[in-house]
Parts: structure tokens; C-alpha cells; sequence
């Protein structure tokens, strides 16, 4: 007798889930004497968002994006609008952030966003408008330049420094635009632009996960390339949720819960630091791990944008700023 | 035997151009599918083995891509027996028979060539996705036709829809009817008729078009990748193991996968070679 | 078995292929369908096959010995046909094709393969062909496929055997051997044929009775000593066999044909004299009678036939044909002068015969 | 003269056979296609056509269907070239060539893109001779026409092969006969022969390439407004959840190819009825 | 323009198509290439074309007018070749084929738009297809395409004009027309002209001079007349037209055929004893001469002439040709036991014509 579920999640976390997968059939199995068999799905995050809406029996949604899960439950009322308050840290079991891969020995001398639109500088990054993780890359930029301008990301939320915001977002806006600008290739999603970076040798510098930065080095050479972790990046919280109606129906909601909670127990947070995620709770982890994340300044998408469905809408959708930035006056 | 390359096949005088031309021909001929054709196999195998053969042996072997394989051949041994069978009715109906609208039903064969992969999917999860026309009547009785194998059959029958007819059509109307009438005259029933003397009359063509429906069945991605769930080990077929495996990172392993599909092409290809060579030397 | 058509018809779109047939075909005669191309032979034949429908009309009728078989398809006709290109099936060898016919049948009539290769054995003797049994069609001449296509059609027994264009296609040396084992052949079987031929000569050799066809119409039905010597109308005149034809007018009560008649004018009483080359004498002098003169053109003597050509007064190409004997005996030389006589003619007016006097 | 559906033939399985085409036809590629139809006029009249006529999906349109038609017209040109080798040359090892050809229908598209790119980026084996002589190839429209030339090789080489294959060499001989040279023979007698499979095969390869995502959006660079071809438009709708506005750049795009190959095919058959073939 | 081939070989693979082949074709004449098929007629217009290279041997020549043209190809020999299945082009029109050997002259000796147009409608009017100029060769007749072949082929005024069996494919009646037709073009022309074909009366009817060919040889060359009455070999008389043969043997100074010989015996003394239909005389009683007796089978009176089909002792089958005039005079009746004499004959013992005595 085993119990199964379906876990959809995104591209890059099929070696962590497996791991993960192995270490809670153990752990369900000593709590319940029950066997588990965990189905796993990747792809990316929001042609699963996608999937799920339109009939794929997930049990729970592991994606890149709090907007994808949002959306699972706008469309489909699978997941309840709250979902992101049922678990510890909003539903981020573990995160990362956005840092720069640059080749050996950093020849450009890329440091900070800034030097991203230094004349010369040829940035590889994806397509916001399919790929997630660009979506992360755009707005950490626009963060940037919201810091810098404003010197304190609270005064945003503040209607009394309206003005102040306005004058700090046209300013991003004109980064931003600067900043494609130097992007050669907008290839359609992270793995491809990876490669498009350490492969085709085109860009000076590629903007990626910091765990994806991670892979990237192990797959493809520590003597090739370097990661720099800019002074100030956005706090990427790739969110878990179980998907209320399908558990329900099956009848897996209590393993599915656990299966998700447990994500946040010592064992499943080492394990996500050693598969280079930033571990929610990072004293349960190896310090040795711990030790490779560089400190920096993190913003979240809900100080700066207040949450995902307002930066996609205001950023990401037809006529948004990013299509602005390459057809001007689009409305 | 190779005193006579270069020369043309047929030795006839005043036909055939110069050596020059025939080098030139040669050249061109080559040069292309030596870039287009020649250049990215070597790449699929020299990536695929560029870890060595024991890596390559590890990431065919493994659990999830034979998975993948058992379900890609699940799926083109159901497509192209499908797609067969419609192909032969189609082009007995419109290949023996003169009627009205013959140009517009062969243009809608042609149509799915033209549809893009990933709308060839979309059409399916806009049929049975939960939202979509049949959806709701599906999760009533518990049917699941997307993100399950029927949906990556379906998907994989539409884009494969056309090779079958496609072949045989021109052939059938290039023999005409003389010998079925022939047949029908002795007696024969219209099966008798249809198996006995059209079917062995095609083989060839349908051969042809059962390797290119079977390559591409097996090949597809981007229909299949829309409809497919990407459930590891269960409905990935090998095209989107390749993604998974690209996509995190795992280089050699994908091109490894990638080298497989590619050769299961080839063994097709070199079996119709064989039988082809056999019965020519009967 | 007898077969008869009643009133058939066949229009494709709003071209009338046949116009109102009306013929019996005995039990046991071999009787040929002659006619030019495109006078509809093939798709008469093809109606009697069931190959073809014909136009649906409540008069019309096809009986097979007095059973109409009007709705029977063609693959319960029991009918054996030879079609014009053979149609032979190409991927089977000779000894396939000939057992096809048997090896379809209904499981409780199919003979056993024994029995089979029996009969087909026995039919590859009849045509001559034992050795040939493993060959396939493309590695046969055309006289051998002819001969393959029959053998074909025979297996199946059928009651009413139907040829198109047997020798169509063939060498004038195998088609002069084949027409002879055809009606050798037929003598043996004694199944009620039909073959289509747009050649006189073979028609009259091998035939018992010959439908001569026009335009979708029968012209005449008889045997091949009527439709020769006897021929009903011009067509059927000038269609077996060469004709000299020469043209004149009708004048009160006879024809005349010795003056210049331009071929435009006086439609109405237009007269035309048709003699065969064989039935003109070649004389030095007038005679008594009435005699054409004419001058010797060219004269072929190799050949069996002697074959002069002459040019008339008007300028037209006359053919004699004469025997060697006759010939010598006449001792024509070329671009003399000389008087033919007709010795048999006939007279059209109008396309219908004149029966009244003549003057050369 | 009166409306005849179908000329009578004794043959059977006429009713039977279309009809199961005509089923077959309807269930598999005509409903869902109707699906598509459906969902895209969700948007409305107003809203498909401000939809289609963005100038970003224009431009799309653009670069879609000019690559593919410079794709499918090299291929005819290359293809013909093939075809002619394969057939008419001696040349050992000849039957490997012939079955390497329909490697493009193997491979899954997503690894002919990533190959491509391999090859023909700055640092690829082709490429860095390419960029030596000014060529620039990966990310540029340059590189999305070879990606559709390769995914469209196969089909006229294999459209035009058994065409020449059967071709009377007596014509050949005719026209030489007549003083024609060899170039003559090939342009007036040879080529218009061969029309009917190449045009055949460049609509094949016409209608693949328009619908063609997987192997050239590794190549294409996604520049939009210069290299984003409609395929990629449409996922980047269905990103936003846009499926309305997807499917209806998609049936836009539908409508294009069918009329462009309805008139193709009627042309085939109305020149194929012209002179006898 | 004169033709000489000399010493013309031809081998495929290690098959002699043609052996040492020397002939000389007059300027101005209609040669006929005669023989069975497979006999390497084809083989030899296509050298004489430049459409096959022959072996290359040192003594080997083809001259034109005395200047040889075995290096020249066959787009600069300016011959017009009619091929057998007309090899017309079916993207083009009527008009369009006849012009492409204009058309595709270099630049300089190119005609004008208007001399092209000229020039094919004075040979669409010689091959009398003035309205059908814009057909395409699907929608014509098999005569009809064979004239735009040959039309196709003079629109370059070749010196010399090929033709490939060029009514080999036709219906008797179109036959007979175009091969009168021909020689008429021929007498217009004078080009020389060679053409290739199996039927003997083809042949005697229309050439000047024939040249019989057997396996890749060439049996006798002559006149129609030459060739038709005095045979150089057994061959070309079994070939030139039907022909009874009688077996028998030489026994010391005579030829024997009064005893039933079996074919497979005595090999070496065999003698044939070959004899026309037409040089065969019908007589109730055997008289003083030879007289063969046999019995009469079959007799068919339809037709020019009269066909009566006896079986002699041995139980084979003879034919003998009547005039309707001489089959009136003897009157014979079916099963009648009478006498046949030869007016004519040739014995052949071991293929060499026997001059000795013979015994019927
Ligand atoms: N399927 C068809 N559609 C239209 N017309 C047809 C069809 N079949 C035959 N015909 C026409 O009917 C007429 C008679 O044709 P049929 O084949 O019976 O002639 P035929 O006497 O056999 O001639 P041939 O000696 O050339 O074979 C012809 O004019 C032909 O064009
Ligand atoms: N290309 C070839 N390869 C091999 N053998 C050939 C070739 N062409 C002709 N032959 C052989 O050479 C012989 C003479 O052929 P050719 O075509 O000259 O005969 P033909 O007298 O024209 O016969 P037909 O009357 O059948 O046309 C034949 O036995 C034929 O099989
Ligand atoms: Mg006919
Ligand atoms: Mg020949």
C-alpha cells in the first residue's frame, strides 16, 4: 500500500526534489509506516501554472513565482487566494537571489548593476515575457535603481513621497531601457540563455539565479566562469503550495501538507543550501554551505512592487513598460 | 567500382553534362547536406559521447529516459497504425474517385503541417483541458485525456496527420483503377480487391510514408511538450526528457538521449534500405 | 449463354456515348464490336461487364440467357474480361495472376490448392505458356501478357468471355499468329465472346458476326461475309476495307460521275461511287462500258498484291489492286494511260444507296 | 448539365472511405481547429483584429512568412540539387546520404535548435569562420532561415527524387536532338517537368516552416520587432494567460497558409488537369 | 546529305547489339530498317543519331558527306529524330514543341518571333494541324502526336531525318494514311531519311530501299522489290510476308519433302521447302507436275481477298491466298481433298539456298 502525489514544480529543482523526495518517503514512512511514492513534474514554471490550470492533478505546486500559484488560483479556484499565509516565510521554504556570472576573472570589472550599461557591456538575460526567472532579473534591476534613487525602499509604500517615486521610477525606466539595450539575445528561457552565455561565448555578463549560477559553474567549468553577487538584488522566493481541490478529491491532502511542511525541517533545508538555495531558516543548515552565499542587501517584490500581480501587470503585460521598451508609445 | 565516380548513371552521350558539372553537382550537393545535415548529427554524437561511452550507456540506461523510450514507442505504435489506416482510406477516396473538392479535402490534410506545435497542443488542451469544451464532462467521469498518454497520442497523431496520405495520394492516382477493375472483374470482393492488389501495388510508398510519420511521431516536441504534464518517468516521452535533462544542467546526458532518438531514425530508415535492397535482388 | 442488350444508353456529362443500343449475342458465337475510335465499343463493352452503369432508363435492360443482370456488380456477373492493356497485376507472377481469380472466391467454392495449381497449369498449357509460370508481367513481351490476361480471364469458368482490343497493342506478325489461336481457341470453349477491334481485317478473320459501331449507333450486324459484300450503308462501305470514292450528281433519274463536280457545290444531289482497289480492271482501252480513264503513277510490286496508283482526270489518287497474275497479264507501265473498269460499285446518295441508274 | 457530385466508378468503398476520411479529418484536425477558432473569437471582432494588427505581430507575420518562403525556395534550389545527385550521379556510399536525409524529422526540434546554434554561434565551428568573412548568423533572421531550411530539407529532396527517378530520358534525348544544348534542355524541358513535385515540396516545406518553434527560437535571438517569429508570440500570450489573444494570432496565422496552399493545390490540379498529367 | 556507318559495333555489357555493321544510305533516299524485335534497329538510328556512341574500334567511321561526325554530339549532327513514343513534350503546346528547336538556336542564327511563327505554321499545314496549334499533346490523338513529332523534328530542316518505328503505335487505318502520307513528305523533302520498323508491308509499301536486320547483323539490303522476290536468306523470306513451310530432307542430290519427316531427326540433312500463300494454285486433281495434297479447312471469303486454310498429310496447316476472281474459278468446298502447286518456291537446306533438284 503506498500513498502517491503529484508534485509540479519548474525547471532546475528536478536533483533537489529527488533528494528531497528520498529523504520524505523515509520520514513518511517512519511517522505513518506508510510507503509514498512521489510523482514529480518539471517544466517551466508557468507552462506548469498552465498545466495545472487546465486539468493536471497536482497535489502540490512548487514554482519560481508566487504569480504562477496566484494565477493557478484565479483561474481555477483550485487554491484559495491566501494560500501564500499557510506556510512559514510565504510559502518560500528556501530562496535565492539574482547575481551576476561573469568570465574568469571578471574582465569587464562588473560589480554593481550600474556597470551592467557601461559602454561595451554585453548583458545576457531572457525574455521576461516567457521566461520567469527574467521576470526576476527585470525587477531586481528596477529595485536597483528605486534604492539608489530613493536611498531607502520604504519610502515607496509612503504616499507622502509620491513624487519622489515617480521621479526614482522614470529613472528605472530609462536603466531599464538602458539595460536592454546591451542585452544581445533574448533567448526564450534561463537554460537557454545560460547557454547562449557559457557556451556560444556571447554577453560579458549573464544574470541568473544564484543557484542556476551555481549549477552552471559545476556543470560547465570553475575555471571559466565567476559569480558576482551584486551589493543590493531581490529576494527570489520560489513558493510551495497544496492545491486545495485536487487533495481534497483525492484524498491526499494530509501527506500533501506534510510533504510541504516538512520542506521546512532541519533535514529538507540542508538540503536545499546544498543544492545552493538560500535555506529559509539558514542556522539549520551546513555553515559550510551557508559559507558560498555572499551577504547582500535583499528586497522583496512586495516592498518594492507590491506583490507579483501588480509588477506583472504594471511590467510584464501587453503594452507594459518592458514593451514599451522596444516599441516606444505601444500602449 | 570507383572508376565511376562522378560519372552519371545513365551513360548515354550528349545527355549527360561534363565531369565538371557532375563535380560541381556533387559539390553542392554534399557541401549542403554536409552543413544542414551532417555537421549537427556530428554534434548530437560528439556531444552525446564527449563524456565517454560509459556516461553515454549511464544516461540512456537510466530509469526515467527508458522510461521516455517506452512511451515514445508506445506513442508512435499507436500514431502510426492510426494515421496509417487513415491515410489509406483517405487516399482510396481520393486518389480512385473523381469527385467535387478534391483540392480543398487535400488541403486540409496539408493543414496540420502548417499549425504550429505548440497551437497543435493548445487545440487539445482547449478540447479537454478543465476549462475547455469537454473538460468538465471528462473530470465528472474521471477521464483524464491530457497530461496522460491519450492526449500525447492525440497530439502526436495530428502533427504526424498528413505523411501517411501525403505519399500514397500521388502514387494511387498514378496507377489508376485498371488492375482493381481487373480484379474486380474475377470475382474479387472489395476487400479481396483492396488488399490482394491495391495494398502490394503501394508498398513501397507506404513504406516511405510510415518512416517519415515514425520519425516525426517519435521526434515530436512542442505539440507533445503542451499536452504533456512532464510527469518524470511517466508522460515524458524522450524528446522532453532531452528538455528536462538540458534544462538542468545536464549537457552530455541530454545530447546522449538526443543521439538515441537519432539513431532509432536511422535503424528505421536502414531497415527500409534493407527490405529494399532484398527484394530488388530477388 | 445468351446476352442481350435492350435500349441501353450512356451519357457522360452531356456527351452521348451510346445512343439507344438494341443487340442479341448468341450462345457459343465469337462476335466482334468494329468501329473507329471513340464510337463507344469500350463502353459498350464495359456496360455488359458491369464495369459501367448505364443511364438509367425504365426500358433499358441487360439479360444474361433471359435473367436481367442489370443490378448484379461486376464481381458476380461471372464475366471474363481482357482489358485492352491487360491490366495485368504487376507484383504477381504469371501463375498468381492466373489462380487470383480462384484464390477469391467464397471459402465453400474455393477449390484447394492443389486443384488450383491444377487448373492453372492446365490453362498455362492452353496458352502456351508452362514455362513462364514464375515470371512476373514486366518480364513478358506483349503477346505473352496478351496471352496471360486470357488466361486470367478463363480461370474463373465465366459463361460470357469479353476481349478489348485483344491485339491492340501487338506486332502485326504475334497479332496475325494470336488472331488465329483466338478462334482456335473459342472452337475449343465454345463460351460466348465478345471482342472490340477498330480493325476490319481481324474482325472479318476471326469473327462469327460482326457489329460494325458509329458514333454511339450500330450501323449493321452480320456476318462478316454481309457486312463486306453487303455493306448497309457508306460508313460500313468505307470503314472495311480501301475504298475508291468518286463523286458526282444526282441528274433527274441517274447519277452521273463523268464531269468535274466541285465537292462544295450542289450538296443536295451529291453522289458518291465507292469501288474497292480490288474490284477495278485496268484496261488499254475504253471498251464498251463505262470506264474511267486515268493515268499509272506508281506501281508497288513487292509485296503479295500488286498495288497500282493511278491519277485521274480530276487529279485524285485511284488504288487498284491486282493479283501478280493479273498484273502481268495487264502490263501496265507507269504514266500511261489506261481505262478502269468496275467491276462491282456501289452508289450513295445522300448516305443512302442509290439503286438507280449510273453513268461514269 | 446536370450537378454530378462524382463521376460513377464500379470500384467500392467510395461512400466508406471519404467518409472515414471526412470523420477522421473532422475529428482529429477539424475540431480542434474549430476549438481554436472558438476561443480567439472570444476577443471579438474589434479585439482579433487589434490583436493580429499590432505592429509587433505584424512584424512577426513579416518575418514568419518571408524566412519560411526564403527557406522553402532554398530548399528548392539545394533540394532539386540533392535530389539530381542522389539520382543521377554515381557516387559511393550513395545509399548512407539517402537515408541521412530525413534526419530532421528525427530529431526533436528542441535539439536541431540547440545544434544549430552550437554551430553557427561566434564560437561554433561554423560560425567563427562565417564571422571571419562578416557573416553574422546566430540571432539574426539569417540564422532563423537555416533553421527552417534544415527542419524543411527533407521535403523536396524527397518530393523531387522519385519524380526524376521516372522521368522519360527520351525527352531529354528529344530536345538534344533539336539542338539544345544542356542548359536548354535542363531549363526548358527538365525543370518545368519536374514543377509539379517541387512546387509540392516547397509548399510541404512552406507550411512546416511557418508553424516551425522549437529548433529556431535557439538561433532566433528574440529580438522583438527584428527576430521574434509569430510562434513565440503566441507563448508569449499564453505566459499572460492570454489564451484568447494566443489563439488568435494563431488562427490569423492558420488562415494565411491554408489560403496560400488551397491555391497552390488548385493550382497543381488545374495545371496538372491543363496538360494531362 | 549521304550516310556511310563503317565497321559499327555495338555491345551492351558483354551482349553484341550490333555486329560490325557497314552501310551506306543514299542522299535523298527513304531507307526502311527492317527486322524483329530486338534485332538492334533502334541501337543503330541511335548511333547514327549521336544518341549512343558506338565501340570505339580504329576502323570504326560514321560519315556525313564524306566528313566524319563520330566526335560531334548529337545537338550539333542537325539530324531530326522521330521517337517511337513520340517523346513530346507534354508542358508545352503543339505550337510550342514545334518551335523549341528554334527557339533554342544559339543567339545569332535564331529567327525572328515572326519567322518562328512563319515557319511553324507552314509545317503545322504541311502536317495538316493548322487548328491545332494551342492543344497540349494529352488532348491529341496517337496519329496526331506522331505528326507533331515529326513536324517537331523538320522544324530544324535537318539534313537527315530519323524516324524510330514511327507508326508503330497505331491503328491500322491511321497507319495505312500516314504511311502514304510519308512518302509524299519524303518526295516534297528529299532529305535523306531512315526509319526503323517491324512490318514488312510497312516496309515494301513506303521505302526505297530496305535493310533487313536479324540479331545484330544485317541479312540483306535492296529494293522492296529485290528483297520481297528474291530473298538472300531463309530469314528474309520467312520475314517479308507469310510464307507455308514444308519440312523435308536432302538425300544424295535432291531435296526430299514427300515423306512425313520428324522435325528433331536428321538435323543435318534438313531441308525447307518455303512457298507464298499466293504462289499456291488449288487444282481437284494432282496433274503432271509436283502437287502437295491436302484437304481444305476453313474458308474466308470477307476481305480483298480470298483466305482458304488447308491441312496437309502431316496434319499442318497451309494457307493459300486466292483472288475473289480465282477463288470464283475454282470453286473449292470446305473439307474437299485437293492439290496444291507451287508457282514459286525456294528451298533452304541448313540456311543455304538449294539449287539442286527437289521432290514434293
Ligand atoms: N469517363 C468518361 N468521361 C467522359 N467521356 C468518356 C468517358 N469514357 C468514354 N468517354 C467518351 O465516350 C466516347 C466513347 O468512348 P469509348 O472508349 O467507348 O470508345 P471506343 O470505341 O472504345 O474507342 P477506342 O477505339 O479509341 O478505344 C469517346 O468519345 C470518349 O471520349
Ligand atoms: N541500354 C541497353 N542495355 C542493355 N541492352 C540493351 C540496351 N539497349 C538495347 N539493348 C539490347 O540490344 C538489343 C537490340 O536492341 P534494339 O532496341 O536496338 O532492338 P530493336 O531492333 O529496336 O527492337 P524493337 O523492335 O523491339 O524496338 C536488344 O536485345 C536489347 O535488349
Ligand atoms: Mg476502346
Ligand atoms: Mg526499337
Amino acid at each position: 500500500e503506498t500513498d502517491e502525489i503529484l508534485n509540479v514544480s519548474y525547471d532546475p529543482t528536478r536533483e533537489l526534489y529527488r533528494d528531497y523526495n528520498e529523504l520524505f518517503a523515509q520520514y513518511w514512512e517512519k511517522e505513518t509506516g506508510r510507503k509514498v511514492n512521489i510523482r514529480q513534474s518539471h517544466g517551466g514554471s508557468g507552462k506548469q501554472a498552465r498545466a495545472v490550470i487546465d486539468g493536471l492533478k497536482a497535489d502540490v505546486v512548487t514554482l519560481a513565482l508566487a504569480y504562477d500559484i496566484d494565477e493557478i488560483s484565479a483561474q481555477s479556484k483550485l487554491i484559495p487566494p491566501n494560500w501564500q499565509q499557510n506556510l512559514p516565510r510565504n510559502s518560500s521554504p528556501y530562496t535565492s537571489t539574482i547575481v551576476f556570472l561573469v568570465r574568469k576573472g571578471n574582465p569587464k570589472g562588473i560589480k554593481d548593476w550600474n556597470d551592467l550599461i557601461k559602454p561595451g557591456v554585453e548583458v545576457i538575460t531572457p525574455n521576461p515575457k516567457t521566461s520567469g526567472g527574467a521576470r526576476w532579473n527585470y525587477l531586481a534591476a528596477w529595485g536597483y535603481v528605486l534604492n539608489r534613487e530613493l536611498g531607502d525602499l520604504k519610502k515607496i509604500n509612503n504616499p507622502e513621497n509620491a513624487a519622489e517615486v515617480n521621479a526614482a521610477e522614470k529613472k528605472a525606466q530609462e536603466f531599464i531601457a538602458e539595460l536592454y539595450k546591451h542585452v544581445p539575445v533574448l533567448d526564450s528561457g534561463a537554460r537557454g540563455a545560460t547557454t547562449t552565455f557559457a557556451q556560444r561565448g556571447i554577453g560579458d555578463v549573464l544574470l541568473a539565479w544564484e543557484n542556476e549560477a551555481f549549477l552552471s559553474i559545476n556543470q560547465l567549468g570553475a575555471d571559466k566562469f565567476d559569480i558576482v553577487v551584486p551589493p543590493i538584488s531581490i529576494l527570489a522566493e520560489p513558493p510551495v503550495a497544496v492545491v486545495d481541490k485536487v487533495v481534497d478529491k483525492r484524498g491526499t491532502r494530509k501527506i500533501a501538507e506534510a510533504y510541504l511542511k516538512y520542506l521546512y525541517s532541519p533535514e529538507a533545508q540542508r538540503l536545499a543550501a546544498r543544492h545552493f538555495y538560500r535555506p529559509a531558516y539558514p542556522e539549520k543548515a551546513d555553515p559550510a554551505d551557508i559559507a558560498r552565499f555572499a551577504k547582500t542587501k535583499l528586497f522583496t517584490i512586495d516592498e518594492v512592487f507590491g506583490g507579483w500581480r501588480k509588477a506583472q501587470k504594471a511590467h510584464f503585460f501587453d503594452g507594459g513598460i518592458f514593451d514599451r521598451i522596444y516599441q516606444p508609445g505601444y500602449k | 567500382m570507383f572508376i565511376n565516380i562522378l560519372k552519371s548513371t545513365d551513360k548515354r552521350p550528349g545527355l549527360n553534362p561534363p565531369l565538371i558539372v557532375n563535380m560541381a553537382i556533387t559539390v553542392i550537393a554534399l557541401g549542403f547536406l554536409f552543413l544542414f545535415v551532417i555537421m549537427p548529427l556530428i554534434i548530437v554524437l560528439k556531444e552525446a559521447f564527449s563524456a565517454g561511452l560509459s556516461l553515454w550507456w549511464a544516461s540512456i540506461s537510466e530509469k526515467d529516459a527508458l522510461a521516455a523510450l517506452r512511451l515514445t514507442l508506445l506513442v508512435a505504435a499507436i500514431a502510426v497504425p492510426v494515421n496509417l489506416v487513415f491515410g489509406l482510406a483517405a487516399s482510396w477516396a481520393l486518389a480512385k474517385f473523381r469527385f467535387k473538392g478534391k483540392s480543398l479535402i487535400i488541403t486540409l490534410i496539408d493543414l496540420p503541417f502548417a499549425v504550429s506545435p505548440v497551437v497543435s497542443g493548445l487545440i487539445y488542451v482547449l478540447l479537454f483541458g478543465l476549462h475547455g469544451w469537454f473538460g468538465p464532462w471528462l473530470a465528472e467521469h474521471d477521464l483524464q485525456i491530457i497530461f496522460a498518454v491519450p492526449g500525447i497520442v492525440l497530439a502526436t497523431v495530428f502533427v504526424t496527420f498528413p505523411f501517411v496520405a501525403r505519399e500514397l495520394i500521388p502514387l494511387m492516382s498514378e496507377q489508376g483503377t485498371d488492375e482493381e477493375q481487373a480484379a474486380l472483374s474475377l470475382g474479387a470482393s472489395g476487400w479481396q480487391t483492396f488488399r490482394r492488389v491495391t495494398l502490394p501495388n503501394i508498398k513501397w510508398g507506404l513504406m516511405y510514408g510510415i518512416i517519415l510519420c515514425n520519425a516525426r511521431a517519435m521526434g515530436e516536441f512542442g505539440a507533445v511538450s503542451v499536452v504533456s504534464g512532464h510527469i518524470r518517468g511517466e508522460t515524458n516521452t524522450l524528446p522532453l526528457q532531452v528538455e528536462v535533462l538540458y534544462n538542468e544542467y545536464n549537457f552530455v546526458a541530454a545530447f546522449a538521449v538526443a543521439s538515441l532518438l537519432a539513431g532509432l531514425a536511422l535503424v528505421t530508415l536502414a531497415l527500409k534500405s534493407i527490405v529494399e535492397w532484398k527484394s530488388k535482388h530477388d | 449463354m445468351s446476352i442481350i442488350l435492350k435500349n441501353i444508353s450512356k451519357t457522360f456529362g452531356d456527351f452521348h456515348a451510346l445512343k439507344d443500343i438494341n443487340i442479341e449475342f448468341q450462345s457459343g458465337e465469337l462476335t466482334a464490336l468494329l468501329g473507329p475510335s471513340g464510337s463507344g465499343k469500350t463502353t459498350l463493352l464495359r456496360i455488359v461487364a458491369g464495369l459501367e452503369e448505364a443511364d438509367r432508363n425504365a426500358n433499358a435492360d441487360i439479360l444474361f440467357d433471359s435473367r436481367t443482370v442489370t443490378s448484379s456488380p461486376v464481381n458476380r456477373r461471372q464475366v471474363g474480361f481482357v482489358f485492352q492493356h491487360y491490366a495485368l497485376f504487376r507484383h504477381m507472377t504469371v501463375f498468381e495472376n492466373i489462380a487470383f481469380g480462384l484464390r477469391v472466391k467464397p471459402r465453400d467454392e474455393r477449390p484447394s490448392k492443389q486443384d488450383i495449381k491444377d487448373k492453372v497449369n492446365e490453362l498455362l498449357r492452353l496458352v502456351q505458356m508452362e514455362t513462364m509460370a514464375g515470371r512476373y508481367p514486366s518480364q513478358l513481351s506483349g503477346g505473352q501478357r496478351q496471352r496471360i490476361a486470357l488466361a486470367r480471364a478463363l480461370a474463373i469458368e465465366p459463361k460470357v468471355l469479353l476481349l478489348d482490343e485483344p491485339f491492340g497493342a501487338l506486332d502485326a506478325q504475334v497479332r496475325a499468329e494470336l488472331r488465329r489461336w483466338l478462334r482456335k481457341l473459342h472452337d475449343t470453349l465454345h463460351v460466348t465472346s465478345i471482342f472490340v477491334t477498330h480493325d476490319q481485317e481481324e474482325a472479318l478473320e476471326v469473327a462469327d458476326r460482326i457489329v460494325v459501331m458509329n458514333c454511339g449507333a450500330i450501323e449493321q450486324i452480320g456476318t462478316p461475309n454481309e457486312v463486306f459484300h453487303r455493306p448497309a450503308t457508306e460508313f460500313v462501305m468505307q470503314f472495311l476495307g480501301d475504298v475508291n470514292v468518286f463523286h458526282g450528281r444526282i441528274e433527274s433519274d441517274s447519277a452521273i460521275f463523268n464531269e468535274v463536280v466541285p465537292l462544295t457545290k450542289n450538296r443536295e444531289n451529291a453522289a458518291r461511287l465507292l469501288v474497292r482497289p480490288h474490284d477495278l480492271t485496268i484496261q488499254s482501252t475504253p471498251g464498251d462500258g463505262p470506264a474511267l480513264p486515268a493515268k499509272v503513277y506508281r506501281v508497288l510490286t513487292a509485296g503479295p498484291i500488286v498495288k497500282v496508283e493511278l491519277i485521274d482526270r480530276h487529279n485524285r489518287l485511284i488504288q487498284v489492286h491486282l493479283s501478280h497474275d493479273g498484273y502481268n497479264q495487264t502490263m501496265v507501265k507507269l504514266h500511261e494511260e489506261v481505262y478502269l473498269v468496275p467491276r462491282e460499285s456501289r452508289v450513295y446518295a445522300n448516305n443512302d444507296a442509290w439503286t438507280g441508274a449510273y453513268v461514269i | 448539365m446536370s450537378f454530378r457530385f462524382k463521376e460513377s466508378s464500379v470500384l467500392p468503398g467510395f461512400g466508406l472511405s471519404l467518409g472515414y476520411t471526412l470523420l477522421y479529418l473532422g475529428l482529429i484536425v477539424l475540431l480542434p481547429l474549430s476549438a481554436l477558432v472558438f476561443k480567439s473569437s472570444e476577443l471579438g471582432f474589434s479585439g482579433f483584429f487589434k490583436t493580429i494588427l499590432d505592429p509587433r505581430v505584424l512584424a512577426s507575420f513579416k518575418l514568419t512568412f518571408g524566412a519560411s518562403l526564403i527557406a522553402a525556395a532554398v530548399n528548392v534550389v539545394f533540394g532539386t540539387i540533392v535530389a539530381w545527385f542522389l539520382v543521377r550521379i554515381r557516387f559511393p556510399g550513395k545509399r548512407l546520404i539517402d537515408a541521412i536525409v530525413d534526419l530532421p524529422f528525427a530529431l526533436p526540434t528542441a535539439v536541431s535548435g540547440i545544434t544549430l546554434a552550437m554551430l553557427y554561434s561566434p564560437n561554433g565551428k561554423l560560425g567563427i569562420f562565417l564571422q571571419s568573412i562578416g557573416i553574422k548568423v546566430a540571432f539574426t533572421q539569417l540564422g532563423i532561415t537555416i533553421a527552417l531550411i534544415f527542419i524543411g530539407l527533407p521535403f523536396v529532396i524527397r518530393t523531387v527524387q522519385p519524380a526524376l527517378e521516372e522521368m522519360d530520358r527520351e525527352l531529354e534525348e528529344a530536345a538534344s536532338s533539336l539542338g539544345a544544348s544542356r542548359t536548354q534542355t535542363l531549363t526548358k524541358v527538365i525543370l518545368p517537368l519536374l514543377l509539379p513535385p517541387i512546387i509540392t515540396g516547397f509548399t510541404l516545406a512552406f507550411a512546416r516552416a511557418v508553424g516551425e518553434y522549437g529548433s529556431v527560437i535557439f538561433i532566433a535571438g528574440n529580438m522583438p520587432m527584428k527576430t521574434e517569429i509569430t510562434s513565440l508570440l503566441i507563448i508569449t500570450k499564453l505566459e499572460q494567460y492570454d489564451y484568447a489573444g494566443a489563439t488568435a494570432i494563431a488562427v490569423a496565422m492558420l488562415l494565411v497558409s491554408l489560403a496560400m496552399i488551397l491555391l497552390i493545390n488548385l493550382f497543381q490540379s488545374w495545371s496538372g488537369k491543363h496538360s494531362g498529367r
